[in-house]
């Protein structure tokens, strides 16, 4: 076995599984900087995947195929934003628990979505299989160097566009006067009230952010791996990002670190299963690999993440 | 008092609260360049009334006139549009932000898409300067000294452009040194024609700065005087409606042996730095041991190593002989120590137990609260209605949460279930902050009975008044060590301020 | 699903639209299934899509109830059971249990069972000889393989899917001894994901074929094909359960391992409408019954010359000349 | 029954009611729009849970590892961890509840208590590891139950094809009966409803639940870490043990619901594809419950109804089961979201308030 190239493909596998944990865990860090716990990550996830394979079977439909993954993506984004209204609504307005507001998330994505998809598809528990699904872009002359080609320049677009946003929400965030007032309600929301900022229209839009990315989190499984929607599309991937996200430390650069790291140890189960050694082990042990990689890693870690100060609490004016 | 131009009036102002009229009709004016302050006891409305100024409350009734015409201040945001700012009781600042982003935080210098920070320091750094307000642009919040915080809290308001300026409470948190800053700002301040309300306890303070006072009580307007027609004595008792005594009357000390012993102490602070030095220090049974200090010199790793919550490197504590040096906080409680924290919402209640959980919890294992694995909620129960009606704590019933009451009743009940452990040692960190003239005075007295019950007391105070007035004996501490020793009857203040300075000059006359 | 349009499959549309001179008019069938439900893409729908066939032959009245979980299995059983149904079908080697109970507390009630034996006076059990059907698609591979390295994705490593991997490596050892199955088990049959990779990871390792038992989990052994053939690189798929070149085209599938579990709920389900119901019987449909098999489509990829052999070895099974090892 | 009245029309009953009939209604509203008819859907639905005593016994079968998993949530978040394990620890007791029945035989008044303990044990260490780790790691625990719900689903499995496994099956060996918990009297009055002591294990969890946090030294600990970790050090409390013991006790009530899953229901334990879901549900449980034992039961009856109902409302009505995950969560939505309907209320108060002046 050609060692470098198979290292390459391990590279390039392990982005596979990490682009749509890091979609939504970006999608979380806008949400939780703002002060919102989001554990609906999940069920936005759920809502992305569902709206990007029905409308790119709209589009494909309509004879759009080239544009029909696109118009996938965006529709997810739509759906994931109009989803996470309501765990908005509930935690930022009427001032839920938004641990709670987040498992109703979870609960209406997977009940309403289903229940969609059978009256749209004739009682079918899944979409139909789309053909205008995303497929692994070779990016000329940089795909043919020896490992890095392998490694980086052939993937889906969704993958450079994780990257990208990657870079943008750190601009953003650290950079711009709404990300220093995002993270102003997120840490002191009275403080940033008194400074003039209206605490629930950045929190409004921390959390419709995070439907958005995590919609797009959801198209990508959609749209490059499973090829329709049905219920167990979406399976834990949500729990996931939110654990890249706090591994991440809420920050945009540790969450795609967090991010590859788990695609990483995903891939890696697989590979192992390519060398003989593996017969020996029992396969479960290999199946547990990823997660047990991850307590190691993060046991062993130093510093303890930080969230938000004023994560979880509803702002309150009244309030002392 | 000039006759000069009325920059704010408030005319009949209401604001009710479930259970409560927190502001009764309060009528007030502040004219332009006039420092005037508010008085008033723990709950009187004084913050109630400045946040209605501000816009974080709405009036139900009475007007708002500013600068000649009536307004309607809904929001902070329109607050700051009128020129108002605000210093709040509780400082309003990110603490992982830097000085800059929160000076700038919601009027942010851009260039293209993304912050100017360039000219966001230096707009910063002029102002510091025309002000006199030294402060580290780059500086992170939760690293510099609440001095300097307050000094972001002051550029805050004059970043945008503030003419009218409200300090609640601005010199609860500060040392002397930083008290005296500060009021050189603000005269600073009055004299290029700023408005100023100042809310504040310490009459001192009222005396040397303001040029007017009003008192308020229970809500009402109960006066507005010119500060060079009165005097603390007359102002304390419109403020409470009876005569209040200032200097706490005690008896000499008749100290014993030494209880508490501490020598060679050291220890690291949360930022890897050496907070504790080789302190040694000794209390005496029967004595008030005070411990002057500038904030940060080591004091909360002290009572943090005193009370086992922070291990240290070497030296060792001893209690009565026992040696006690990283033992648990259990333990130590247990050999009888008892402590008065510093922070008593995060250290010293539950804030959502009930008065009655709070005030065992340092004992509820107790067989005197315990049956086997089971509490006694009966003993648990009548035990507080004690130390309730002792301290004459205010609290509708037992079962109200501890968040439900005032600072000062908060922490009666915290010296209350102290003293109730019968400790050898007390440990009182600023017992008194936030607390109005009659509360202060009431704990005072609780610390001198506890001395002449024979405990050892530790008193660890910002409040030079406080350490002077209380202490049988004065230890200043300085960079992790204890600099000097002196007694409160050959000392002053200068003196006293000289060594937390860091002037190294052995105490005169300390060792009696 | 299954690409086709039309596919009927409301729940229990009823079945009204019978003439009433149909001879199942008054005979109900229920049928439960796992957590998958009736659209699947696997043998909950085949099984559904033969109820349907009956339905539309005899009038008779099918209806399924879809299980949110296992302890589901044994309370919608007993639906079907309290309304009276002539005929209760639970669908999966995980209903096993639950039909035995059922069955045992209702013994005037008559059910079946597809993929698992319950040895009961009143419950007619169908399994397949999943090993012999996947011999054959070992055989294909063996001989269409260019690179020697051919691939196994299962779900999760239990007797069935042993079953298949068994037969599968028999296949390709009997024809092509120098071949090297790589076998790999996702731990799921429910994650496209896993079945993506766990595909990509043996196509980069050489392998220009792959057979796959692990349900959906397997669609993302066929979504890898298609996207290295958007690539321009061919590679195969043998699919399993049903004729999967119809759901994933011609051109990544070679052929499928075809479970006709459509065929055996309508052959026990019309002789229970007959009268004819052999309660307690066991039925095991192979090559033989043609319970297993290559569907005619396999033509359009697999060579004339390889089909032949698959002939051959069919036959040799069918004889008994080649017993086929099932672990 | 005027005292009824009052008692549901007072403000802490009156806002969850109306929730439910808010999240009703509101499924109701979507039956509509997909064409379905939501009284037929509903009136099937409850006829589904009271219809008959099988039906009913089933139900209650439904609702009992509702309220283990529920309550071992709730315990955790008192203590101010969010334990998303349930499942996890639910596995690990199964697992335990099975290995015991299954390998050793022994008289039923030994067997199956110790099948039971085993079980919970597994289930609290499974706990208590997560504890373990954001006690002493500080690792948070909403990441490592998270990897331990794979974790377990994985060992628990290796377990079953290492040393449990009926040849042939892709289950467990059954247990033996003399573990079994099931309730065979009651299970023949109810029809072959598959009753057992299971719920009434569930109802002394409860009880349980509610003595050790507000009557006992150890829940006094326990809460007052949960509320405020810092005065409690202060108070001379062990904070990390603390944290360790409550996903300890978290762990055991998510185990136990494992437990009388493998004793009472299945007597067997299969090789799983996938978690079974009742960890999760136990999140949704514990909030609709308020953390609260009682709240968590009530909560417990809900959701286990309207889930078993369910197949009677697509048995029925022909209503896609997955309709009552929409009900459950906007059910939800509304009690968390009390604003919404307070304001609904309104009106009502306004009323009372006129009453009462008159
Ligand atoms: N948010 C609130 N909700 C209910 N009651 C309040 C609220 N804020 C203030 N009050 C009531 O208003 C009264 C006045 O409180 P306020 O904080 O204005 O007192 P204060 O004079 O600033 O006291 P202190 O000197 O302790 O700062 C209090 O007694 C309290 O009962
Ligand atoms: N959320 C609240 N609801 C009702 N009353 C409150 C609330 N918060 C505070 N109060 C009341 O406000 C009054 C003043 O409270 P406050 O917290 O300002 O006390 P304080 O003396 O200023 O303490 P500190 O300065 O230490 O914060 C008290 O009488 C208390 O009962
Ligand atoms: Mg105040
Ligand atoms: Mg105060």
């Amino acid at each position: 076995m050609d060692f470098l190239r198979v290292m390459g493909e391990l590279v390039n596998t392990t982005l596979v599984f990490s682009t749509a944990l890091i979609f939504t865990a970006l999608g979380g860090i806008y949400s939780e900087r703002s002060g919102v716990v989001n554990i609906g990550l999940e069920g936005l996830m759920v809502s992305g995947a569902f709206a990007a394979a029905v409308a790119t079977h709209g589009a494909e439909q309509a004879g759009l195929t080239g544009l029909a993954p696109w118009l996938g993506l965006l529709a997810a984004m739509i759906f994931g934003t109009l989803f996470s209204l309501i765990h908005a609504a509930a935690s930022v307005t009427f001032k839920a628990d938004q641990v709670v507001s987040g498992v109703v998330i979870n609960f209406l994505a997977a009940g309403m979505t289903l229940y969609l998809v059978k009256l749209l598809y004739d009682g079918s528990g899944q979409t139909e299989t789309l053909g205008a699904v995303f497929s692994k872009v070779e990016i000329p002359v940089l795909s043919s160097i020896p490992f890095l080609g392998e490694a980086l320049f052939k993937a889906y677009p969704t993958t450079y566009l994780a990257l990208i946003l990657v870079a943008v929400t750190y601009y953003v965030l650290f950079k711009t006067p709404f990300g220093l007032r995002l993270r102003s309600v997120g840490e002191h929301p009275s403080a940033a009230a008194t400074m003039g900022i209206r605490v629930s229209r950045y929190r409004y839009i921390g959390v419709m952010l995070s439907g958005a990315l995590a919609g797009l989190g959801g198209a990508t499984i959609t749209l490059t791996t499973t090829s329709n929607f049905s219920h167990n599309t979406i399976s834990g991937q949500g729990f996931i990002a939110l654990a890249a996200m706090i591994f991440g430390k809420w920050h945009p650069v540790g969450v795609l670190g967090a991010a590859i790291f788990f695609g990483l140890s995903q891939a890696l189960r697989n590979f192992v299963q390519l060398f003989d050694f593996s017969k020996n082990v029992p396969a479960e042990f290999l199946y547990m690999l990823p997660y047990i990689l991850t307590i190691l890693v993060l046991a062993g870690a130093v510093g303890r993440a930080v969230p938000p100060s004023s994560l979880g609490e509803p702002y309150d004016p009244g309030k002392r | 008092m000039r006759s000069a131009e009325t920059m704010v009036e408030l005319r009949g102002i209401t604001k009710r609260f479930p259970g409560i009229t927190a502001n009764d009709a309060i009528s007030f004016k502040l004219a332009k360049g006039e420092i005037h302050a508010l008085l008033g006891e723990n709950g009187a409305g004084k913050s109630t009334l400045m946040n209605i100024l501000f816009g974080l409350y709405q009036p139900d009734e009475g007007e708002i006139w500013v600068k000649g015409s009536k307004e309607a201040i809904t929001s902070p945001q329109k607050a700051i549009e009128l020129g108002i700012g605000m210093v709040h009781q509780h400082f309003k600042l990110v603490q992982p932000f830097t000085v800059t982003e929160n000076i700038i935080l919601g009027s942010e210098p851009r260039k293209g898409a993304a912050i100017d920070y360039k000219s966001a320091q230096s707009k910063v750094s002029s102002l510091s300067e025309q002000y006199g307000l030294s402060v580290d642009p780059k500086a992170k919040i939760q690293d510099i000294s609440v001095g300097m915080q307050q000094r972001v809290e002051i550029l805050k308001t004059l970043y945008r452009g503030a003419d009218i300026l409200i300090f609640d409470e601005p010199t609860a948190v500060l040392t002397p040194q930083e008290i005296q800053e500060l009021m050189e700002i603000l005269r600073k301040l009055a004299g290029e024609g700023k408005s100023i309300i100042l809310i504040t306890h310490k009459l001192k303070e009222i005396m040397a700065l303001a040029d007017t006072v009003t008192i308020i009580r229970r809500g009402k307007v109960i006066d507005t005087v010119s500060v060079a027609e009165t005097n603390p004595q007359q102002l304390a008792e419109k403020m409470v409606g009876r005569s209040v005594i200032f200097e706490v009357a005690k008896k000499k000390a008749e100290p014993g042996s030494a209880v508490l012993s501490v020598k060679g102490l050291t220890a690291t602070g949360n930022r890897g730095n050496l907070a504790l030095n080789g302190l040694s220090l000794e209390v005496r049974k029967g004595e008030i041991l005070g411990l002057a200090g500038v904030d940060g010199n080591g004091q909360s790793e002290l009572i943090e190593a005193l009370t086992g919550l922070r291990q240290v490197q070497s030296g060792e504590i001893r209690l009565n002989g026992t040696q006690l040096t990283n033992a648990t906080p259990r333990a130590i409680s247990e050999s009888g120590l008892s402590h008065i924290p510093e922070d008593r919402h995060k250290h010293g209640l539950v804030l959502d137990f009930t008065m009655s959980e709070n005030m065992v919890l340092e004992t509820y294992y107790n067989p005197k609260f315990s049956k086997g694995m089971f509490l006694n909620a009966e003993a648990i129960d009548k035990h507080a209605e004690k130390l309730i009606r002792e301290f004459d704590v205010r609290t509708p019933s037992i079962y109200n949460k501890a968040r439900s009451l005032s600072g000062g009743n908060q922490q009666k009940a915290i010296i209350a279930r102290e003293l109730d452990k019968a400790p050898d040692v007390l440990i009182a960190a600023q017992p008194t902050r936030g607390l109005d003239v009659g509360a202060i005075e009431f704990v005072h007295k609780k610390l001198i009975e506890a001395r002449d019950q024979g405990k050892a007391v530790l008193l660890i105070s910002f409040e030079l008044d406080e350490i002077r007035n209380v202490s049988d004996r004065i230890a200043v501490i300085y960079e992790g060590q204890i600099v000097g020793e002196v007694l409160p009857e050959n000392t002053n203040d200068e003196e006293l301020g000289l060594l937390m300075a860091g002037s190294a000059r052995a105490g005169k006359g300390g060792q009696s | 699903g299954c690409g086709s349009k039309g596919t009927d499959s409301k729940p229990a549309a009823g079945g009204a639209a019978a003439t009433s001179s149909k001879k199942g008019e008054k005979f109900n069938i229920g049928m439960v299934t796992d957590i998958g439900g009736v659209n699947d893409k696997s043998f909950n729908q085949s099984a559904w899509e033969g109820l349907k066939q009956i339905e539309k032959d005899t009038g008779a009245k099918v209806k399924y109830l879809q299980s949110k979980g296992d302890a589901d299995f044994v309370p919608n059983l007993n639906q079907f059971v309290k309304d009276n149904y002539n005929l209760t079908w639970g669908i999966g080697f995980l209903m096993g249990d639950a039909v035995k109970t059922v069955a045992a507390q209702n013994p005037k009630s008559q059910f079946a069972i597809i993929d698992n034996v319950v040895e009961a006076p009143n419950v007619e059990s169908v399994t397949f000889a999943e090993h012999e059907g996947s011999y054959l698609a070992g055989v294909v591979a063996g001989l269409t393989t260019k690179t020697n390295k051919i691939g196994f994705v299962g779900g999760l490593d239990i007797p069935v899917i042993k079953r298949f991997e068994a037969g599968f490596k028999a296949g390709v050892a009997a024809v092509n001894p120098n071949a090297k199955v790589t076998i790999n088990y996702t731990g799921a049959f429910d994650k496209p994901d896993l079945g993506k990779v766990a595909a990509a990871t043996i196509y980069n390792d050489g392998a220009d074929i792959i057979f796959h038992a692990a349900g959906a989990t397997g669609n993302g052994v066929f979504n890898e094909a298609k996207d290295r053939l958007k690539a321009g690189k061919k590679v195969w798929v043998i699919g399993v359960d049903k004729d999967q070149s119809l759901e994933f085209g011609d051109d990544v599938t070679l052929t499928s391992m075809m479970k006709r579990v459509d065929q055996a709920v309508i052959r026990v389900t019309n002789d229970a409408i007959d009268g004819k119901f052999q309660a307690g019987k066991i039925v095991t449909l192979g090559l033989k019954e043609d319970g297993v098999g290559l569907p005619e489509t396999s033509s359009k990829n697999v060579a004339p010359d390889v089909l032949k052999k698959v002939q051959e070895y069919k036959d040799k099974i069918v004889k008994g000349e080649i017993k086929v090892p099932d672990k | 029954m005027n005292k009824l009245i009052k008692i549901m029309t007072k403000e802490s009953a009156l806002v969850p009611v109306t929730a439910i009939v808010m999240g009703l209604l509101f499924g109701a509203l979507v039956m509509l729009a997909g064409g379905y008819n939501p009284i037929t859907a509903y009136t099937a639905l409850v006829g589904k849970v009271f219809g008959n005593p099988y039906d009913f016994g089933e139900t209650i079968r439904e609702i009992t590892p509702l309220i283990l998993t529920g309550l071992s949530v709730a315990f955790a978040f008192r203590t101010g961890l969010f334990n998303i394990g349930a499942e996890g620890q639910f596995i690990a007791g199964m697992t335990g509840a099975t290995l015991i029945g299954v390998k050793l035989d022994l008289p039923w008044f030994i067997h199956a208590p110790l099948a039971i303990v085993v079980g919970a044990l597994l289930g609290g260490l499974w706990g208590a590891l997560a504890g373990y780790l954001k006690a002493k790691r500080g690792v948070n625990e909403v990441i490592t139950t998270i990897m331990l719900n794979w974790i377990a689903l994985f060992l628990s499995n290796y377990i079953l094809n290492q040393f449990l496994l009926q040849p042939g099956q892709q289950r467990s060996v059954m247990i033996h009966d003399s573990a079994s918990i099931s309730i065979g009297w009651l299970s023949e009055l109810m029809s072959n409803a598959r009753m057992h002591w299971g719920t009434l294990i569930a109802m002394a969890a409860t009880a349980v639940f509610y003595i050790i946090l507000w009557k006992t030294k150890q829940g006094y600990e326990l809460r007052a870490v949960g509320l405020n970790p810092d005065a409690a050090r202060y108070a001379g409390m062990n904070v990390s043990g603390s944290v360790i013991k409550a996903m300890f006790i978290g762990g055991v009530f998510a185990g136990l619901a494992g437990v009388v899953e493998v004793l009472g229901v299945f007597h067997y334990e299969v090789v799983m594809a996938a978690s079974p879901g009742y960890g999760f549900d136990g999140i949704a449980v514990s909030l609709l419950g308020g953390n609260n034992p009682i709240g968590v039961v009530l909560a417990a009856i809900l959701f286990g109804s309207l889930t078993y109902g369910s197949a009677g409302m697509s048995f029925a009505a022909d209503v896609p089961p997955e309709i009552i995950r929409v009900v459950i969560g906007s059910v939800i939505f509304f009690v968390a979201a009390h604003g919404i309907v307070r304001y609904v209320l309104k009106p009502v108060y306004a009323k009372r308030k006129k009453e009462e002046a008159a």
